[in-house]
Parts: C-alpha cells; structure tokens; sequence
C-alpha cells in the first residue's frame, strides 16, 4: 500500500485518531459513571430510561448530525461558541453518538457482577462510590468492550463527520468521510485502502486498550 | 394492460443534482405509465460513482453533467449514442454584501476577483469549492484555469479555498455558514434558497452552462444489459411529452423553471 | 449501655415473614450466638444488622444511636465486619482482597502488608499472598473471608457460618482466634451458625431463632432448660413427650400421665406439658430396683447403633419401647455396660431416673 | 407529525423495518453460536481472534457498502445473483456489518457467566450445546443487549443501504437513506421527522424485545 | 470388578502438586470418605472424577473402561451426578433447578413433576418449587443441590461437603436419604467432607487425604489405628507424643522413653516412634497404684474446661503437665469425677493407663 506514504493520507489518520479518541475519552467520561450511576440507584422510572438508552443505540448519525448542526450552526443556540466545520464540533457529535451505547453497556456489565460484591464491599466500609468502582473492577473485562464499541462506533461513523465537520479538506477531513468522497468520485480501491488503515488503527488501539486493561 | 409478468427493469445511474431537484420522479411517473412493465430505479451519486457503476454494467444508463468524463467514457467503449436532453447554468453565488465585488462580472473575472480579495484577507472572501470531481467540480477547474492561474499550485490548498467533498447540497449550506463563494448547479441552488443568505452573482454565460446527457451501456461490452428498456428511455425524455416536463418543472415551486429542454437544438454554447 | 441493640424488628420478603419480633440487646465485648434451623432468618437477621437490607419495621440501636434509616451507613458499616456465609471473593490476589477493607479507608498497601502477611500467617495461609483468589478451595477462601474482615479491626464482627467450610483443626484456629478478640481487644461478635458446639463455645448468650426468637440466654441454660418444645427438638434432646401433670405430692413432686404411664417429676407446673429425659440420665438394669421418686419403666430394646463418634469417644444408643404405653425412649450407654448387660434386640430391661432428670415446660 | 400520514412515509417505514429485522435476524443467528463456539472452545490464537472482533467494531459502514459491492456487482464472484440494488443485498450487507458487535458481545456476554454454571451443567449431564445453552440462559440480559445493539446498528447505518440499495424510490429506499437524501435537498425538518419515527420504531422493537426476554 | 478406579492420579495446579499418586477403587453400591483438611485436594479429585478437570497424569476406570480422555465424557456424566460444595443454582424456579437434570435428558416437566415434588418433600422444600432459587438461603440452597443431584437417580454419586450448611436435624435427614439409597438402590457415593462424624457414619471406607492418601481403610481402623502422626492429628488424636524404643521386655512388652518418661506399650515397633494414648483411656487418682504393666504417671493439672458438649454429653477435659519431662497430658474425665476428686488448677495427680491403650506407630 503505497498509499501510506501519502502525507496527506498521514495528516488524515492523525486527525482521525485525534477526534475519534478524544471523542471516545469524553464519551467514556461521561457515559461510565453515568451508566453506573443508573445501575446502582434505584429510582422511579428507571426501566423506562434503560429502554429509552436502549433505543438510542439506533441512533442514525446522520440525525446527531443534523441536531447537532442546528445546534452550532450560525443562528443556533451555541453558533457564537464557532465550532461549527472544525474538529471541536465533529468531537462534540461524536460523543453524543456513542454516549448511549457506552452507558447502555457500561449498566449492562455492571448487571453481570453478581449483587454479592455489592454487598461485600458495603460491608468492609466501601463508600457508595467505592462500592461502584469495586463493581467495576469485577466487570472491567465487558467494560473495556463498551469502551472498544464507543471507539469502534466513533471511528467509523461517518454521519457526524460530514455533517459537522464539512469534510474540509486539510481540516476537518477524516479517514471516514475521506472514503465517501473518494467512492463518490469512483475510486473505489483507493476508498478500501483508506478503510483498511482505518481497520489497522482499531486494531492497534483495541490491542493497546486490552494490555492496559490487563495490567491494571 | 393485462401485463402481470415480472416487471423489466431499467437501473440508471444520475447525479444527485438531478435526482435532488424530485424532477426525475415525475419523468419517471410519466414514463412508468406509459411502460407498465418497465420499473425504472434510479441509483443517485456523484458524477465518478455513477459513471463506474456504468463501467462495472451495474446500470443500464446514466445520466450526468460532466463532458469531459463522458467523453472519456465512451472512448473506453463502456457507453455509446450520448444524448443531450436539457441544460441549466451554474450560478456563481456568494454574500449579498458582495465583498470580492463580482456581481454582473462574468466567470471568468469573478474567479480572478475571488481569488486576488482571499488572498488578500482570506477571513474576508473566502470560496467554497465541492473537491469531489464532480460535473461541478470539474467545472469549477475549467474556470479556474481558464483564469490563468494554475488550479493545483495557486488554487488549491490556499488559505481562501475551502474544499469539501461533499454534495452541493452540503457545501451551500457550509458556503453560508461561512459565508463565503460558491459555485452551484441552479437546481439546487433554487432548492436550497430558502435556507441561504447567500445570493446568485453571476449566473450567465459559455462558462457556467451545465449541460446533461445520457449515455446508455455498450451492448458489445454488456450483452447483459438491458438496452430495449434504455432506448425506450431516451426516447421518452426526447419526446414532446418528456422535454415538456423539463419546460414546466419547478416552475410551481421555485417560480421559475430549472432545466431547458435541449431535443431537436444543437448543444448550445452560451 | 448495650453496643447494639435491636428492637421490634420484622422483616418481610413478600408475603414470607421470615422474621418477626426480634428484640436482641448486645454488650461490648460479649458474643451473641444466633442458632436456628436452616431457613430460620440467620442471615436475613445479620444483613439488617450490617444495613446491607431494610427491615421492614423495627429499629437497629447503634450506641444508642438509631441507625435504621441508613443515613450515614458507611461510618457504621466501618465499625462493623461481615464475613458471609457464602464464599466470594474479588477479583484478583489474595492480599489485595485482603487489603480491600484498609484501602476503602485509605490505607496503602505498603503500610499493610506486615500486619496483612502476620494475619495470613495466624490463619495458616503464609505464602498465600499472591495466590489468585479465585483459585482457592472452599477452606482457604473462608478463612481469607475472616481475614479481609478482621483487618479492619471492627468493633463488632458478624460472622454468618464462618467455619461450615472447615475441617475441625481449622475450626479450632479460628475460634481460638475469635475468643482472643474477644478478651484482648473487646471485640463484640455476633455468631450465626447451626454448629450447636461452635455455638456454644463462643457464645456469652444464645438466641435461638426460628423466624421468631424462641429462647435468649445463656448456653447452659438453653441446653440444660429448654423453654419449649422446638428448642429442645433443635437442640437434639431426645425423649421430648407430651403429658399431663394429673397430681401434686407432698414431697412437692409431681406425676405426669405420658400416654398411660406415669412418671414423677420435681416441676410444680399444671395441665399439659412436654417432659424431656436426657438419654445419658437414663440407667438401665435387668432387676427391678424399687426406690421412691425414681421412675422406673419396663421395656424391650427396639434399636441399637453406635451413634456418634466424636473425636474416639464411643457411644451407644438403643432405643427401649416401654410396655404397655408403647413410648420409645432412647438410652445412650457406654459400651462396656452393652456387653456387661448383654443387651442386644429383644432384651428386655428396666430403666431407671431420677425425678429431677425429668425436664418439664409448657407446651405451647 | 403529519408526516406519518403519507404512504411513501409508511411504505419506507415498513421497508426498513423489514430490512433491519432480517439482517438482525440473520446476523444474530449467525453470531450468537459463534460467539458461544469461540467463548466456549480453546484454540490457539483464540485471543488473537477476540482481538479481530473487536477490532471490526470498527468497521466502517462504507467500507462494508464497498466490499459487498464488489461482491454483488455484475462483474464481482456473486453478479449472477443479481442482489445488487436489492432489499436482499441490503440484507447481505447489514448482516455482515453487524456481526462483529454482535459476536463480539455475545463473547462478552458469556465471559460473565462464572465458570461454576458450566461445571454446573456439565455435571448435571449437559451435552457441550446444552452446557452453552444454559450458559447463555444465565447471560440472556446481556445478550439481549448484544442484539438490540445489532438491530440499532442495522437500522441507523445508511452507507451499505446507500451503496448496496442505491436508495431506489419504491424499492431500496429506507428511512436513513431518505434522511441523506432530504438532508441534501435542504429539507432538514423533514429529515428530523424521519430520525424520529425511526427511533419511534427502535423504542417499540427494545421495548418488545424486552418483553419476549421477560418472558422466557 | 470395582465401578470406579483411579489409578496413579496426579494433579499440578502450574508448580503446586495438588495430588499426588493417588489411588482408590470403590465397588458398586459402598460409600468413599474423602476426608482431610482444607486445601487438601477433595475438591480436585472430586472435579476429575466427573470429568469436570483432567488429571496431570493417571487414569480414572469406570467399569473397567479408560474415560480419562474425556471422549464421550457426557455419557459418563450422566451415570455420575455431583453435588458441589460452593452452593450454586441456575437462573430461575426452584423446580427448574431441579428438574435441569431430567431436561438435557430429554424428560419434560409434566412427566417430571411428581417426582420433583416428592423429592422435595423429602428434603423439607414442600413448597418451595415455585421459590426463584437465587432468594434461598444457605442450607436451602444445599437442600437443593442435592435434589438436583438426587433426582437424575445416578450410579455414583459425588458429594462435596453436602451438608456444610446444614443444622444437625436437616444433616441427618440428608445421611438418612443418602444411606436409604445406598442400600435400597445400590448408589455407589463418593463424599468429600471434613465432618469426621459424617465421614464414618457413611462410609464404608474412608481414604485420609492430604495431596496424598496418607492412610485408606474401614472407619474403625482409621479411627483406632491411625497409622501416622498425620492421621492421628487430623482425627484430633490427643496425647501423640514423639519417643524412641528402648527395650523390649520378655513379657512382649516395649520401653518407650518419651523425653525422659518411660512408658510401656504392647508394640513391637523398634526405633523413633509416636505414641499415642486416646484421653477417655487415661484414669487419675490421687494415690499411687502401683501394678505392673500398668503406666503410672504424676503431674499438675494445668488447664480445665468443659471440652465438648456434643447433644447434652458433658465432658471435662484437663492437661496435666507431668513432672521432670514436662510432657502435657490431655485427658478427658466426666464432670462427676472432677467434683469427686476436687480437681483444679494446680492439683497434682497420678494418671493411669494400660500398656494397651497405648497405640504406637512409626515416625516418617
Ligand atoms: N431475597 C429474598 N427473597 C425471598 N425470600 C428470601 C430472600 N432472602 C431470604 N429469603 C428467605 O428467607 C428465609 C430466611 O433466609 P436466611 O438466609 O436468613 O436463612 P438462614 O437462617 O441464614 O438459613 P441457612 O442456615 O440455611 O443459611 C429463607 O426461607 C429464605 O428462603
Ligand atoms: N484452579 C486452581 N489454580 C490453582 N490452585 C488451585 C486451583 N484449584 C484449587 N487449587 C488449590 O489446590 C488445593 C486443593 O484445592 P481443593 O479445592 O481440592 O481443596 P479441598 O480439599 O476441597 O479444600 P476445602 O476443604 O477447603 O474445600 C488448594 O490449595 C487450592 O488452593
Ligand atoms: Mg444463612
Ligand atoms: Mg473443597
């Protein structure tokens, strides 16, 4: 793959890494605590939101996309903030792509620690917060494949990226959106070149995240 | 009528400005009535996508806007008999303020006045180009080098010139966002006004005429395909009751109409 | 004061009321004993104790303190230490499931490890520090259980079955253990277990549950006076019959009609009762022996079988159907009596005892 | 929304439900005994294969579009079949797309179950597919996940739909290839209208799907 | 032909030796003891019996057939059913539990259901099949095993301390239904246990196992004869004393000299020997009986508690520290004898034993 010795291919990767990993950062931020915040407090209506969770998994990009633009565009609530075309505003759409499959299985790995490592970190003094985290480490192996999944899901949309990141070139152009245009203009063995580096990056971080994982 | 065989049908590749303007639909529906046993599908994408999907004899036809390619195709052999049916113009289009000055210019001197006001302040004038070879893409470069300069060193990658690979749809929107200068094919242009702050500045002239054709496949190349369906096609969109939709449509919507029909005239030149 | 103190507590899964009543007070320093069948709220009794569960009514007096409500439960949870009856452990090695409980209070574990490897050491796993803890065995993973839980140095330890895992030996160690807490730090512990022995070794007062509290006191009381019937059943008393006191002597004894025969007895309770006869207060012989206030009953032996062995001390028990009133009573012998009396199947011999061997309660 | 009204709307509708219900179907009968062959057999490279899974969470949905075109175009191995530009092939290609997640979390998913369910069952005279089936049984939350998250996958990508259905009016149109196609008509409204019945759709299929778990 | 055998079984857990040359061979119908301290390897060895481990090395025979491989292992399962000793359940009812077993072997429930429901109401569950198993409690849940277990009527059952978690009465239900089966439908079982008394209630024969098989045999011997200071420990044999031969007498008697005291014993083992003398064999006196043959020892007594009280059998147990040697003595006397003899801490006594009671075996 010659390809690889494009500069220009070079920046497009980095930058692809770059927005998907701080997305996948901040979504994880977010979404495990909050998924563990659902998962251990028991309050009305609970069930309902794990279903609501549940359904925004189908949540198209191109609709992130959209709202999110509405949101940043000129005459939008936040247009002042200017994050609109700029990799800020695609890290944005991206988190909020991949926050409700990140919780949803962060709740999910958490429902597979038995209640007994509740209890047993209750009983030796855990506070409530000490007690998640005691719950997480028993269910860290699904964890880190909710996180693998956000990553997965940040990478290799495309929806938010066009829409939000406009696909400037030199800017905001990543691996993804770099693969519609070219398909659009007919190359496609170049569109699945491109998407096999795409696939080398997972897989190099999904290894890296795997050693982290089992050193800790 | 009685006709409850399975249905022929006839796969054509277009551009996405022409599927976009919902014009195709109701040549379609015209067609259809006529031909109840041909379903007509359409498949919308870029100019390249549309015409490699006619080089793998994926489709039966396509139906796009950019000479240069089409030609390119049939001298491969992959298409043959290329019909003009209708033409439009690109509009130059831009912020009613008008910074780079270009209203009642022609292409040619616009582009030059785009080019010499974003160098100069690049937060000022700035233009949005699609980047995806497309017809109006390719388009775009012809100006561009007809201007004297050259596209690849001095166009391309200045600080001024936004590229965004994407449709036109999408780079209007993101030319308003950031208002900035644009070149768009009419239709979608008319589609989106209601959108857009942005304003027509040049829309006359050789340079910004866009011209459709279609091609269908090469038999010899594709004895597969179904060439019966296709000429039955292009007959119809160059019959009167074809060409009048282009006459009529869009006149409703937009309060003008968005195509010229072109049967029985040369390719027009200005 | 009491250190903790129970009060009308009820709890509820459903429509089962697995406990009902419960009024329990605990001194510092002291060891309840919670004995009961299986089933009987054990564990319930002390996961509300450890606020682990709601009671579903009833209070829970911490120093006088009422900690029900679970408002600030992780301070009183500090003060306390569970080992459960069910053996979990976490993920990874053996000391840090140990250190667990120092390090939710911000102990690191350098600062842990000599007291952590001494512990390891008193419980007679020395080397098991790195061990994956998920690999141990039943035995193993009990007593790292009572060590994660003493680390902590509580101030009271719930213990629910913590030696059903362990060969005697072991049993031993960790009820030395225990009694030394006890003495030498003042730890308070409360004991669920259905090991009458454990039970009784450790405990300064039993509660005997049975979803209700059927008796509270000290170990000898509850096995020498058994308050009704269920106690005496639970704790393996043989020879519990149902009678009635049909008259008062005047040497302040009493006779009690058991089906048909009657037997004296130094109770001065009336109308129905249960009698119970501990089996080892009963003599047998082939004469007949007459003696006021000894109650002697003629019968054949039904049954015969070493019945327990416990640590080579060799018992027999036979079973003696009573004539007449067809009662079995059960009898334990030494060996050597067996033999001299040649008893086998068959024979029949009297038996004799005392009136004060006759235990007598209210059945209720 | 008077939009769910229109024929077109409901026929679009239908079509996508369809579409993304077989190609979730499919995909999860193909990758729930795969993912419970892969948990429950030792092999060399098993981890390295795990590592793949994950790494095909990735997956671009372009770059699915692009390979199964290949695949299905007139000139690729499978032409003759003629599923290009079809309901059929759409299926192909989102059944591929969603069967690394939906392996991957089924792997996930039965990492959970403690080991003693299987020693459990075994003893108890299980076969090796009674043993995975009980071993599943115990897992059936998570799994339950694993295929929401598949069908939320199917029914919100738009590039196999666009690439492989060619969004053909009356025929391969789904209601996110609808959505691009509004999106670059300039009719955003209409486009958020679409983003909501489908996840108006997602929420009724979560919600059913749930309850059918209840049950069993 | 024995049904199942192992031969030369050994096991590694990556450099730990868990099992060591094991080899048993059990007949059809009879009842193995596993007995042995935790950690000791009952689990293990239980585990690869059914198939549920493979053994480093060695074979397992069922049959006479080499199933070692684990090919076809589901059909030799299915004549095998174990109970295992961490209390585990499936998802769902009490009955579904149950009837797993019957399931995967194609019975359905209808068919199933009245024997499920007699099953349970023979362990005390009546009630309990509509019970989501994963509510249950400790012994509950024990009770449940063993029905799970029970109910797919086995050839051998495997037994991993089934009644850890049960209170004496429900223990004995269980040892009833367990030898019921053994003699009424020849079930062949294997029980791992640390309970000594349960051990030799039901076995037939008991293998004493630590990674190795230190000693196999009938209860009786085992319990009599401990063949090592390993079995003579864990059977919770006081008074095993080191000493060394030094003289046989013509009487066929043997001079041991225990640190200084010299005893005689009836052995005729040469060398570095244990002793030991069981404490219900030792009696006290507080004058000097002088008779040949007869062991006569004088010393302090040192310690005094009430030992073991095992259902209302009271025992005192005392240690005497005997004079010049220092040896401890341990020696259980009832509580009679004490008050008769005014003994307390400091009182210095005679003790006897025979020459017979004292059991020697070599030290190795
Ligand atoms: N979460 C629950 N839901 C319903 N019933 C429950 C629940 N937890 C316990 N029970 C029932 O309450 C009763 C008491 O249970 P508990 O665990 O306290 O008994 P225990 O005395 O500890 O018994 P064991 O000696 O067998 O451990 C049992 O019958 C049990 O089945
Ligand atoms: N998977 C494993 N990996 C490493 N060591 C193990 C593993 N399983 C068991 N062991 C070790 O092997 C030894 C024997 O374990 P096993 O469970 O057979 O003991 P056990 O005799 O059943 O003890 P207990 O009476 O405590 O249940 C123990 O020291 C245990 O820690
Ligand atoms: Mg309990
Ligand atoms: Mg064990």
């Amino acid at each position: 793959m010659l390809i690889s010795l494009d500069p220009e291919v070079v920046t497009i990767t980095l930058r692809t890494l770059e927005i998907s990993l701080s997305s996948t950062l901040f979504g994880t931020l977010i979404s495990i605590p909050l998924g563990g915040i659902i998962y251990f407090k028991t309050f009305k209506g609970k069930r309902v939101l794990i279903n609501v969770i549940q359904t925004l998994y189908s949540l198209p990009t191109v609709l992130v996309g959209l709202l999110v633009f509405l949101l940043l565009s000129n005459e939008g609530p936040l247009g002042s903030l200017e994050l609109l075309f700029t990799p800020g505003g695609m890290i944005i759409g991206q988190t909020i792509l991949i926050l409700p499959i990140v919780t949803g299985f962060t709740i999910i790995a958490l429902s597979g620690v038995k209640d007994e490592i509740r209890d047993l970190a209750f009983s030796l003094g855990s506070s409530e917060f000490q007690t998640l985290r005691a719950i997480m480490r028993e269910a860290k192996y699904a964890l880190l494949g909710a996180v693998i999944l956000g990553f997965g899901r940040a990478i290799s949309e495309v929806g938010v990226a066009m829409m939000i990141g406009g696909n400037i070139r030199g800017f905001t152009r990543v691996i993804t959106t770099t693969m519609a245009l070219e398909t659009s203009k007919g190359n496609v063995e170049l569109s699945i070149s491109l998407g096999m580096i795409l696939l080398m990056i997972a897989l190099a971080i999904s290894v890296i995240l795997n050693l982290i994982q089992e050193k800790k | 009528y009685g006709n409850f065989g399975p249905k022929e049908e006839l796969k054509i590749a277009t551009t996405t400005s022409l599927e976009d303007t919902g014009l195709l639909e109701e040549l379609e529906a015209a067609f259809e009535s006529k031909n109840p046993n041909v379903d007509v599908q359409f498949v919308a994408v870029g100019t390249g996508q549309a015409l490699e999907y006619g080089r793998k004899g994926d489709v039966d036809l396509v139906m796009v806007h950019a000479k240069a390619q089409e030609d390119k195709f049939i001298e491969e052999g992959y298409g043959i008999n290329r019909t003009v049916f209708a033409y439009n113009y690109f509009y130059i289009v831009g912020p009613a303020s008008d910074p780079a000055k270009i209203n009642g210019t022609n292409a040619t001197t616009a582009f030059k006045n785009i080019m010499t006001s974003g160098t100069a302040d690049p937060s000022l004038v700035s233009f949005v180009s699609r980047g995806d070879n497309s017809g109006t893409h390719t388009r775009e470069i012809q100006i561009w080098n007809k201007t004297g300069a050259d596209y690849n060193s001095s166009i391309r990658g200045q600080p001024w010139y936004i590229e965004t690979g994407k449709g036109m749809g999408d780079t209007l929107t993101l030319a308003n966002q950031k208002n900035a200068y644009t070149l768009s094919d009419s239709g979608t242009y008319l589609a989106f006004k209601g959108n857009l702050t942005l304003v027509p500045l040049v829309t006359q002239g050789k340079d910004l005429l866009n011209i459709y054709s279609m091609i269908p496949l090469n038999t010899t190349k594709f004895p597969n395909t179904n060439s019966a369906d296709a000429d039955k096609w292009i007959a119809f969109v160059m019959s009167d009751e074809g060409q009048k939709i282009f006459e009529e449509y869009g006149k409703a919507k937009y309060g003008q109409t968005l195509f010229t029909p072109l049967a029985g005239q040369p390719e027009p030149t200005n | 004061m009491s250190l903790l103190e129970i009060k009308d507590l009820n709890k509820c899964f459903g429509k089962n009321k697995v406990l009902e009543d419960i009024n329990l007070s605990i001194g510092r320093g002291s060891t309840l004993g919670i004995i009961g069948p299986t089933g009987c709220g054990k564990t319930t009794l002390l996961r509300i104790i450890d606020l682990l569960d709601n009671p579903s009514s009833g209070k829970i007096l911490f120093n006088g303190v009422d900690i029900t409500s679970g408002k600030d439960a992780m301070n009183y949870r500090r003060k306390m230490a569970m080992v459960f009856q069910k053996p979990i452990v976490f993920r990874g090695s053996v000391f840090d499931n140990i250190h667990y409980g120092l390090k939710v209070r911000g102990v690191d574990k350098e600062s842990s490890t000599d007291k952590i490897l001494k512990l390891l050491d008193s419980l007679n796993l020395s080397g098991y520090e790195d061990r994956d803890a998920s690999t141990l065995s039943g035995g193993e993973t009990q007593r790292i259980a009572m060590a994660r839980a003493l680390i902590t140095e509580p101030d009271i330890l719930l213990l629910d079955e913590p030696t059903a895992n362990l060969d005697p030996s072991s049993t031993e160690q960790i009820e030395a253990i225990i009694e030394d807490l006890n003495k030498t730090k003042d730890l308070t512990t409360i004991i669920a277990t259905h090991n009458l022995i454990q039970g009784q070794r450790l405990s300064d007062e039993i509660a005997l549950l049975n979803h209700k509290i059927y008796q509270m006191g000290k170990p000898e009381e509850i096995f020498r006076k058994p308050r009704n019937k269920f106690v005496a059943d639970f704790i393996g008393m043989k020879n519990v019959i149902k009678g009635e006191v049909i008259e008062h002597t005047p040497e302040n004894l009493s006779i009690i009609n058991l089906s048909g025969t009657n037997i004296y007895s130094a109770s001065s309770l009336d109308g129905d009762v249960f009698v119970t006869i501990r089996p080892e207060d009963i003599t047998v012989s082939h004469e007949k022996i007459e003696i006021s206030a000894l109650n002697e009953l003629y019968g054949t032996v039904r049954e015969i079988k070493v019945r327990e062995i416990k640590e080579t001390i060799n018992l027999v028990q036979i079973v003696v159907e009573i004539h007449n009133s067809g009662l079995m009573f059960t009898v334990y012998l030494t060996r050597k009596s067996v033999i001299d009396l040649n008893i086998t199947i068959g024979t029949s011999i009297f038996l004799q005892f005392k009136a004060t061997a006759v235990h007598v309660f209210k059945s209720s």
